[in-house]
């Protein structure tokens, strides 16, 4: 016996010991398909579960997305109003707006002249024949100035409202902070909202799995003691099991982008329609192939993880008796 | 190749199964163990095999003392044991084939060699017909001779039984135990659980005897406390 | 055998049976609550994915009914702008606001004169100094008319507008109807959203709490084949099985519930800091009992059905050999 | 109480384990049933369990024709049967009271009545004191032993048992044939499969032999084709 073992091991060299240790990966690996395809219906049951748990989160993720999209647009269209005296002439006003467009974090200004500005007025307010009946314009002609927002930091933004107001041809200036400021809060809940579905439903996808595979350890308790009892090597035995976690996983991440797939096309419609009415060219942003495969990528590490786990906690306790 | 020096050893449960034994087993030697239902045959085995643990005493088995076996060093010692189980323990989601290949898939062997060895294995117990079939498709019989091919195939070094032949009829059994001696002719060491005592007499090879967990009678001599 | 059979059947009274049958139930339940108790840890993990796929649908839930609350509030708001001409002294619109007071659908009026209105709009629109310029008041006096809304139908609001058009005081009437039907837009896809998901996580439950009681029944196939060869009937066999998807499913409504509160408590702040930007006392609303109860049911029904399913799909196929 | 009359039986592989059966056993009558591994024993046994359905001839158990008892009746045609197992089936995760308590739980005994009758059973197989352990924490024999308190526990008016002393020694198995002997003198058929060729000698009790499925002998007659 002594002797044997000796000459064995002696006689594998690194090659040997590499090829066996890929022809028997190759095994766990093909075993555990042919598992899942004995059973197919119960397989994809489970991987559907992980499926429909990755695809949760992602979909927020989705959501948020299309939501900072929007909110991008909104950034641009924030603007700050620049009331000029009403003693500023047309002349003096395209000077003025020129000269700021050379100022730091400005991206376009438009004049609104005093009569634009009484006819825009008139039409948006309703007030047709009141304003019709004054003698006098009682506006102020008007310069829109466009921040670059993304560059512009919350104490820029105040520094640039300063220099304006500095301005001696300047009544008041306008900045719609508050609105920016609502639309923080709003995102502020949303993103609260997803990360903990994200945190709960990445929870979920460790659980299932790993119950899976710790029932699936269970099944396959007698064959464990009885691979245990003829010298296989824990991590032989395990092999199997992290494969079919893996597989799942992977299988999950498939699902999951089929279900996006599915949800994104029956949301289509209902967001045109919004998108209509707000006039707005904005369409639904779905997965991109980067995010496809970082789906299938996270789908696995977490079936991997999932099943690492619970491999961890069970094969260890299964000992032959 | 098996020496025990006063072995105790308890179940969890406070069972004590083995009282000081002491015993020794030359290389390839064929040796049985009777003993009544109880008496300790199959834990003695089970220590040899280290998948019970002995509590006091010192077991040495081919020069390695078993209290140093330990961890990772567990599956490459028990890889030169062939077992066999009293209550079979084969796999019903395999075929036979696959049953028996177990031993050699383990070791990493190669398919043309395990098809080969299969086949040998199989062919010694007569079952080459059944190589395709579910275990579960077999008589308690068939399943038993099934067991004993898997412990052998893989030639190990030393070769435990518990009641290999439970299950057979008289002629079976026979030609089941001259199987045993084949191995032990080319120098395997074996070690029979059994309870048939009047093949064993007929066998006429050493006898171990337990009575509720001490040693009786060893290799022939009447041990007396 | 035969007579012992039938006098045994003939011993069996119908009081008999039902106590037998009782007891049994009152076995298999407390069977499997100690089956679940037996491993703690795993009943926890199975639990706590119901859990997890229960509260997210319940979740979206409470979104959308504080998004419908915050949406009635918004509904009370919308109001209709009566525009009175100019020569309309104070006496005849406060007189014609108690005319109108008395049309149907109708909540309140409110007169708003044509010093207030150019208050108002100084201090809105930020034209101080322009406005303090003026010599005349430009602007007239105004009805704001709160419409009963949730008892206004489409029909119904346009035969007011008109009604209201046709007084001979009034100029021009706004109602802001844009601003409903973007709203009703943005639920519309709110509630596309949640009926996926819901729906996604009901499938969810299912298949978890089938797998598991699946996975249960196959680590049980022994026992199942060993009772069935001595005489157990169908049901006493699936009885130990229904109890724990019923128990699984209960536990997972608490968990849900749980979890519920907890995600309530972390959106609490800003959602509280949301509201004060929009000066409202908007509070999130929880979880009623009436709501607990019917997770709790809800997840019961639900671990009910997939054990049920399961049971039914493979108890059968489980035959002694 | 049974009649097989030509009765064949196929598993679903096209293996033909039993061909053409006639036989006749009397109610009250004790008949071993021997033959060789595979000759169709256990087959035999399972047949008239409803664990296997025979394909052609007619078996009659106790008045009632087999072919009959489908669906719901065979729950109840099973509470009369006592059933041991040649892989003894026992719940490794209840102890071995609930195991022998099996029977009468199902067929819904209140508990007083199931301690009594337990006690008695496992008193009948010397494992009194066994009562609260696992049945993983038993020998061989031991766990054989608790299956046959298993098979008697609920008084069935029929016992078929399949090797019951397989892992017993000579001595417990002979105290075993007698246990299953007096139930036979109480009124129940008991139908034992087994190799013992010695000890059924002993017994002194009606034999059928089978060979490869067919019937050899028939309670003491040589059957000729
Ligand atoms: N896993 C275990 N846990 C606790 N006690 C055990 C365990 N296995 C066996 N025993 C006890 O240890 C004693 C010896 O058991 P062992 O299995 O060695 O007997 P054996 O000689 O093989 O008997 P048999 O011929 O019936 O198989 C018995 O009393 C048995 O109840
Ligand atoms: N489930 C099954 N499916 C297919 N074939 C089977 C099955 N069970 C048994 N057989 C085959 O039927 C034949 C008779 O088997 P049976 O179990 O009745 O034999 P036996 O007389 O009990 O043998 P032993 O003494 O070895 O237990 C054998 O050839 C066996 O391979
Ligand atoms: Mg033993
Ligand atoms: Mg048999």
């Amino acid at each position: 016996m002594n002797k044997r073992t000796t000459s064995q091991n002696n006689g594998l060299n690194l090659k040997r010991v590499f090829k066996v240790w890929l022809m028997q990966h190759a095994q766990a690996c093909i075993y555990s398909i042919g598992q899942i395809f004995k059973s197919p219906v119960n397989s994809l049951l489970t991987t559907a579960v992980v499926g429909i748990s990755l695809a949760l989160p992602s979909g927020f993720y989705l959501l948020l997305d299309n939501c900072q999209r929007v909110a991008a647009g909104w950034d641009n269209s924030t603007q700050i109003s620049l009331f000029l005296k009403l003693n500023i002439d047309e002349e003096r006003a395209l000077s003025l707006a020129d000269e700021i467009r050379l100022f730091e974090g400005i991206a376009s200004v438009d004049y609104i002249s005093r009569d634009v500005a009484l006819e825009e007025y008139r039409q948006k307010s309703g007030f047709g024949d009141a304003i019709s009946a004054l003698q006098e314009n009682p506006l102020p002609s008007i310069l829109l100035i466009h921040p670059r927002i993304r560059s512009l930091s919350s104490q820029d933004s105040e520094k640039l409202m300063q220099q304006l107001r500095a301005l001696p041809e300047v009544d008041t200036a306008q900045f719609d902070r508050q609105w920016i400021q609502r639309l923080f809060a709003i995102i502020d809940i949303v993103q609260h909202v997803v990360i903990i579905l994200s945190i709960l439903l990445a929870i979920a996808v460790l659980l299932i799995v790993g119950n899976t595979i710790r029932l699936a350890i269970y099944n396959r308790r007698t064959e464990i003691e009885v691979n245990k009892l003829f010298g296989a090597t824990e991590a032989f035995i395990q092999r199997p099991f992290l494969y079919s976690g893996l597989f799942h996983g992977i299988g999950g991440g498939l699902i999951a982008w089929c279900l996006l797939s599915l949800s994104l096309l029956m949301l289509k419609a209902p967001v045109l329609r919004l998108a209509e009415l707000y006039s707005s060219d904005f369409s639904l942003h779905g997965l991109s192939y980067t995010g496809l495969l970082l789906l299938i990528a996270t789908g696995a590490s977490l079936g991997l993880v999932g099943s690492w786990v619970s491999v961890q906690r069970h094969i260890k306790a299964i000992e032959p008796n | 190749m098996i020496r025990f020096t006063d072995v105790s050893m308890q179940y969890g449960d406070g069972n004590e199964a083995l009282r000081k034994i002491n015993l020794y087993i030359e290389q390839g030697a064929m040796v049985y163990v009777t003993g009544r239902s109880g008496a300790g045959k199959s834990s003695l085995l089970r220590l040899i095999a280290l998948i019970e643990r002995h509590k006091r005493g010192q077991i040495i088995v081919n020069g390695q003392n078993l209290e140093r076996v330990t961890g990772r060093r567990i599956p490459l010692f028990r890889r030169n044991i062939g077992f066999m189980f009293q209550d079979h323990r084969l796999l019903y989601d395999r075929t036979v084939f696959d049953n028996i290949a177990l031993p050699l898939v383990i070791a990493g062997h190669r398919y043309q060699e395990i098809r080969k060895r299969v086949h040998a294995a199989l062919d010694k117990v007569s079952l080459l017909n059944k190589e395709k079939v579910s275990p579960i498709a077999l008589s308690g019989g068939e399943q038993q001779r099934v067991g004993i091919a898997r412990a052998v195939v893989h030639r190990p070094a030393l070769i435990l039984a518990d009641e290999p032949t439970g299950n057979l009829d008289p002629a079976l059994s026979w030609d089941i135990m001259k199987l045993f001696e084949q191995f032990n002719q080319v120098g395997v060491t074996v070690l029979i659980a059994s309870h048939d005592l009047d093949m064993i007499k007929k066998m006429n090879k050493s006898i171990i005897t337990l009575r509720e967990g001490k040693l009786l009678t060893h290799i022939g001599l009447t041990i007396n406390e």
